[in-house]
């Protein structure tokens, strides 16, 4: 509610905005945004898939450091 | 929680796969032949909605040039307030919206000048009120993209039947506040008149031909080719015979009208196909007609945009 | 269920919205930049309709499948369409906007240097839409 | 305890009976037959694209029929059917329940599935999955247009039928002793995409009604040159099927939080926010459909509020995520095929959602919309995780409906093939996008690196489609020669399984 209330009047507050003398580049602009984003989601990409890798290869059933779980055999 | 189970398991069988294989192929199979045997009748028809809207911008109906050209200059002005809309004098001045009177035929060229403050548009309609059903070539500018103050622009308006029709400014709103004018259209007492049928007869062959990207079409070859678009030139009363093969990969349509701008005025009941039932690639169509009162004409593919990538020609009677 | 406290749970979950957070405040920093028409823009009016574009210039010039633009001007498009939607887009210039029937929107784009870009249809508009395209060149200011 | 409860019969008595695993098997093999035919249109689409010009498929038109149907028949017909099936099997069972709240009225909804099926491939239209006006009003040819329009009315009844029973059954039927708070996740899971379903749907039969009337003439409502609004459809398509997205994905992840703790033999971790998640993804889905719609002229104050929309949806699915890591750990992993295929599905979970971040930020609709960008992200998510979750649960519960084992060796080869596909194809065409080929084009223009990406793309392509013969070969020979399973615990996990399969309750 605060998002559909607040949004309009900041961007009536921007609707000016500042008038750029020679026009900016989109392509620049986009595509920064771009990359920064991906930049973002691969590190996080990285660090959760990479987790799941090293779990997958840790706790593998023939691992030898594998041990049962503690409600194995119970009916949990 | 509790935990029994039924103490014999029933098992799935080849016989019951294969059974199930059995149907599932035979239901793919019986399917795929009424799909294959079938496959071009699926997409045979328009959409109804689509003979439903030609027939709605069909205002202007088929006409015979008659020559005659009346030329009318209008402004657009406005009362101080902004309360009267009008067309070249203020509202109880003499010489407000004029009446124009005209015969079936008559060509009516309008120079149109924005002289208000605020935007207009124009347009000619046969509807009593709103600003819907305006005729293809009759408008100056949109209402979605107005003339400015001070801005001009001309358009021309050939009365297709008799009655009362309407130039108006299409601007919403406009039309009530003053910004309409009749147009008043008597029978075609035009001069040129289509002479007797001469016995003379005439076979032309326009095909029609795409350039590779499809950006560019035309008649019998390409535009900068040896006999691209030819002007065809008859007598009056002449019988003409046009055959066309479509040569192209998209659908097309062959008819002789009065304004190139509005495909659906086509004349001497010239029409190949229709843009609502075209020529599919390959196929092809003849059409002879008798060449009706002298003037100047056009051929064009009656397929909406294709007149305006070049599939047009000129098409004039003596 | 599980008895167990949830707190590395509550920490992933506001690290995850703290990055939300972040995306949507840079893109809609980029989108608010983008989004501002220079008021010096020339206006190019094009429209679509199946299967080609066509331009109209201030000067009402009309192209139809190529357009011709200068260097370092502002260019604003009115795109709409005749017949179904399409959409108008020069990748190259990260240009896109739809072409919708009954509606004029606008998108600008100031080019920078002169060549040719392709300008493709990104909106399935029929039987050509694959090729529904177009050139646009870009050429040094004529003055 | 196999879940065909009664004695081997004839094949009719199965077609016509109404009980609940009978109705999930017709579920079941309907949904995999679509799954095969629409995945053959998808080799067709890939091997035309292999290069430019005009390769295995006629002409343009075919073409446009062709991915048109691909996707129709994918998204209806494979995977709402696949989830109703496993629905249909399992949710009594996890409530303790005899059967389905309704059974007649699951055989209907059923049984409105092939005739729908059948007007879809019959008349194969050709305006995209989402006949999007006024091209599907004005130019797309009938009866085939028309034929799909009813088709999908059909569908879209017959999933809330499916839908209502769902949740009647769960709410209503569920075993007096159990709370709402006990039901599995998968429960959970279907009754909250069912919820979407009764929501969401009415509105896109609304559209359907209003399209087909369009079509006719008679009405003018998304026809520009009657004085109707396209994007007005668009809206109202995009209501309903950005949360249909949601419906797909949820009961995958519902199958994945019964697979992953089953082989990593530990209770989920967090079965509250698992919930909490399910819940709070069906309610958000609603908030975001516009963010198909940026580049139709949409306002800056619109674009933002969607945006923001679209967003509030991730830290909901991340929950997700983080429940099945943090319940694979410290466990004692047994990677049987299942197993492979819901840690598969996790990781292109991830990769989807994190490209869908990407996507969601305006300005980058500019260089994404309606590029391959699209198509490799929305594909990752149905494929990736839809798909890997769905064929993970068909091997989990393959055992219990058969009766026998499915050949493990095979379900293995099957699953590395079709993971080692699925990266190659969509990971490409997210980079495709970025170079700006556009979506549903039948040829394009010979741009060197078109041409690369679209060759990597149909190679993966082909690879998923010998992984699906392989499949399909072990599911056929497994079902009928397939070792006998110990159907107690067919994989050999020790533990027990928490819901009693037969169980009856009492107050029925």
């Amino acid at each position: 509610m605060a998002v559909l209330v607040g949004l309009p009047a900041v961007d009536f507050a921007f609707a000016a905005g500042e008038e750029p003398g020679e026009y900016l580049d989109r392509r620049v602009l986009i595509w920064n945004l771009f990359y920064k984003m991906m930049t973002v989601a691969f590190i996080t990409g990285s660090v959760v898939s990479g987790t799941i890798i090293w779990q997958v290869w840790r706790f593998r059933e023939s691992h030898p450091k594998a041990k049962p779980t503690r409600y194995e055999g119970t009916d949990w | 929680m509790s935990q029994e189970h039924p103490t014999e398991y029933y098992r799935t069988t080849n016989s019951r796969v294969g059974k199930m294989l059995a149907i599932m192929l035979a239901i793919c199979i019986v399917g795929g032949v009424i799909f294959f045997s079938m496959w071009d009748y699926w997409i045979s028809e328009p959409p109804h909605v689509i003979s439903v809207m030609a027939g709605d911008v069909d205002h202007s109906g088929p006409a015979e040039a008659t020559g005659i050209t009346i030329t009318q200059d209008l402004q657009f002005l406005e009362s101080a307030d902004f309360r009267s809309l009008t067309f070249n004098a203020m509202i109880d001045e003499p010489g407000v919206n004029p009446t124009i009177e005209m015969s079936v035929g008559d060509k009516v060229v309008f120079n149109v000048v924005n002289d208000g403050m605020s935007f207009h548009a124009f347009g000619v309609t046969k509807d009593t009120e709103g600003f819907a059903g305006i005729i293809p070539g009759s408008e100056v500018a949109a209402p979605t993209n107005p003339l400015k103050p001070g801005e001009s622009g001309t358009a021309e308006f050939i009365a297709g039947e008799e009655g009362t029709y309407y130039y108006i400014c299409t601007v919403p709103g406009h039309r009530d506040q003053g910004m309409v004018g009749e147009i008043i259209v008597s029978g075609s007492s035009g001069p040129a008149v289509a002479a007797d049928p001469t016995g003379v007869s005439h076979e032309f062959t326009l095909d029609f031909v795409e350039s590779d990207d499809f950006r560019t079409l035309a008649f019998n070859a390409l535009p900068g080719e040896e006999g691209n678009n030819p002007t065809i030139v008859v007598n009056s009363g002449d019988e003409v015979t046009i055959t066309s093969v479509n040569a192209g990969m998209s659908f097309h349509a062959f008819g002789v009208v009065s304004n190139p701008d509005d495909f659906n005025s086509v004349i001497f009941d010239s029409a190949i196909a229709a843009a609502t039932n075209p020529l599919k690639p390959g196929e092809s169509g003849s059409t002879t007609f008798i060449a009706g009162a002298p003037g100047t004409y056009h051929y064009i593919c009656t397929v909406p945009g294709h007149a305006l990538q070049g599939m047009i020609g000129e098409f004039i009677v003596e | 269920m599980g008895g167990h406290s949830n707190w590395p749970e509550w920490i992933y979950v506001a690290v995850v919205i703290a990055l939300m957070t972040w995306v949507g405040a840079e893109a809609w920093e980029a989108e608010r930049l983008v989004e501002h028409v220079p008021a010096d823009a020339e206006t190019i009016i094009v429209t679509g309709q199946q299967w080609f574009w066509t331009f109209e210039h201030e000067d009402g010039t009309k192209e139809i499948g190529e357009l011709h633009v200068e260097v370092g001007k502002a260019y604003k498009f009115e795109v709409m369409s005749k017949d179904v939607n399409h959409s108008f887009n020069i990748h190259d210039y990260v240009v896109l906007m739809d072409a919708i029937p009954g509606r004029v929107n606008t998108v600008w784009f100031a080019p920078d240097a002169v060549g040719e870009h392709d300008i493709q249809c990104r909106e399935y508009c029929g039987l050509i839409h694959y090729n529904m395209r177009g050139t646009l060149y870009v050429e040094e200011p004529s003055h | 305890m196999t879940l065909e409860l009664q004695k081997p019969r004839p094949i009719w008595q199965i077609m016509f009976s109404t009980h609940h695993t009978d109705v999930g098997l017709l579920y079941l093999i309907s949904s995999l037959t679509f799954l095969f035919l629409g995945g053959s249109l998808a080799l067709g689409i890939r091997a035309e694209l292999f290069l430019p010009g005009s390769q295995i498929i006629a002409d343009a038109m075919t073409f446009n029929r062709i991915f048109t149907v691909h996707g129709t028949t994918l998204i209806f017909l494979f995977i709402i059917p696949f989830a109703s099936a496993v629905g249909n099997y399992y949710v009594p069972i996890m409530v303790r329940y005899k059967d389905m709240a309704y059974p007649k009225l699951n055989a209907i909804a059923f049984w409105m599935i092939p005739p729908a099926g059948v007007l879809i491939w019959l008349g194969f239209a050709d305006f995209t999955w989402y006949a999007t006006p006024p091209y599907s009003i004005i130019s797309a040819p009938g009866p085939a247009a028309d034929m799909w329009i009813f088709g999908l009315k059909i569908l879209g009844i017959s999933s809330v039928l499916g839908a209502l029973n769902f949740v009647v059954t769960i709410l209503k039927c569920k075993h007096p002793d159990m709370s709402i708070g006990q039901i599995p996740l998968m429960a959970w899971s279907f009754l909250s995409s069912s919820l979407i379903i009764m929501v969401a749907i009415p509105t896109f039969a609304a559209a359907l009604l209003m399209l087909l009337t369009d079509r006719l003439g008679v009405s003018g409502f998304f026809n520009p040159a009657m004085g109707g609004d396209p994007i007005s459809y668009a809206h109202l398509f995009w209501f309903t099927f950005h949360p249909e997205v949601y419906v797909l994905v949820i009961p995958a992840i519902g199958m994945m939080y019964e697979i992953i703790p089953r082989f990593s033999r530990k209770p989920i971790y967090s079965y509250s926010s698992g919930v909490f998640a399910f819940v709070m993804l069906s309610i958000v889905g609603f908030s975001s459909w516009a963010h198909h719609m940026y580049a139709t002229g949409m306002s800056f104050t619109e674009k933002t509020v969607f945006m923001v929309g679209t967003l509030a949806a991730v830290p909901a699915s991340a929950m997700h995520v983080f429940n099945f890591v943090a319940t694979m750990w410290n466990a004692r992993i047994r990677f049987s095929t299942p197993m492979m295929w819901a840690v598969g599905g996790i990781a292109l979970f991830f990769s989807a959602g994190a490209g869908g971040v990407v996507n969601s930020a305006m300005p980058l609709d500019f260089t994404t919309h309606d590029t391959y960008w699209v198509v490799g992200h929305f594909h990752l998510f149905v494929m990736g995780t839809i798909a890997f979750g769905s064929i993970g649960y068909l091997y989990y519960m393959f055992p219990y409906v058969t009766g026998r084992m499915y050949n493990e060796t095979l379900g293995k080869i099957h699953f590395i093939l079709s993971f080692i596909g699925t990266v190659l194809v969509f990971f490409t065409q997210h980079v495709l996008g970025l170079y700006g080929m556009p979506r549903r084009i039948y040829d394009y223009p010979p741009i060197p690196e078109w041409i690369a990406m679209n060759q990597i793309a149909s190679v993966g392509a082909m690879i998923i489609g010998i992984s699906m013969a392989v499949f399909l070969a072990n599911m056929i020979h497994s079902a009928g020669k397939g070792k006998f399973a110990d159907t107690d615990d067919p994989f050999g996990l020790g533990g027990k399984y928490y819901y009693p399969f037969e169980a009856k309750n009492p107050s029925h």
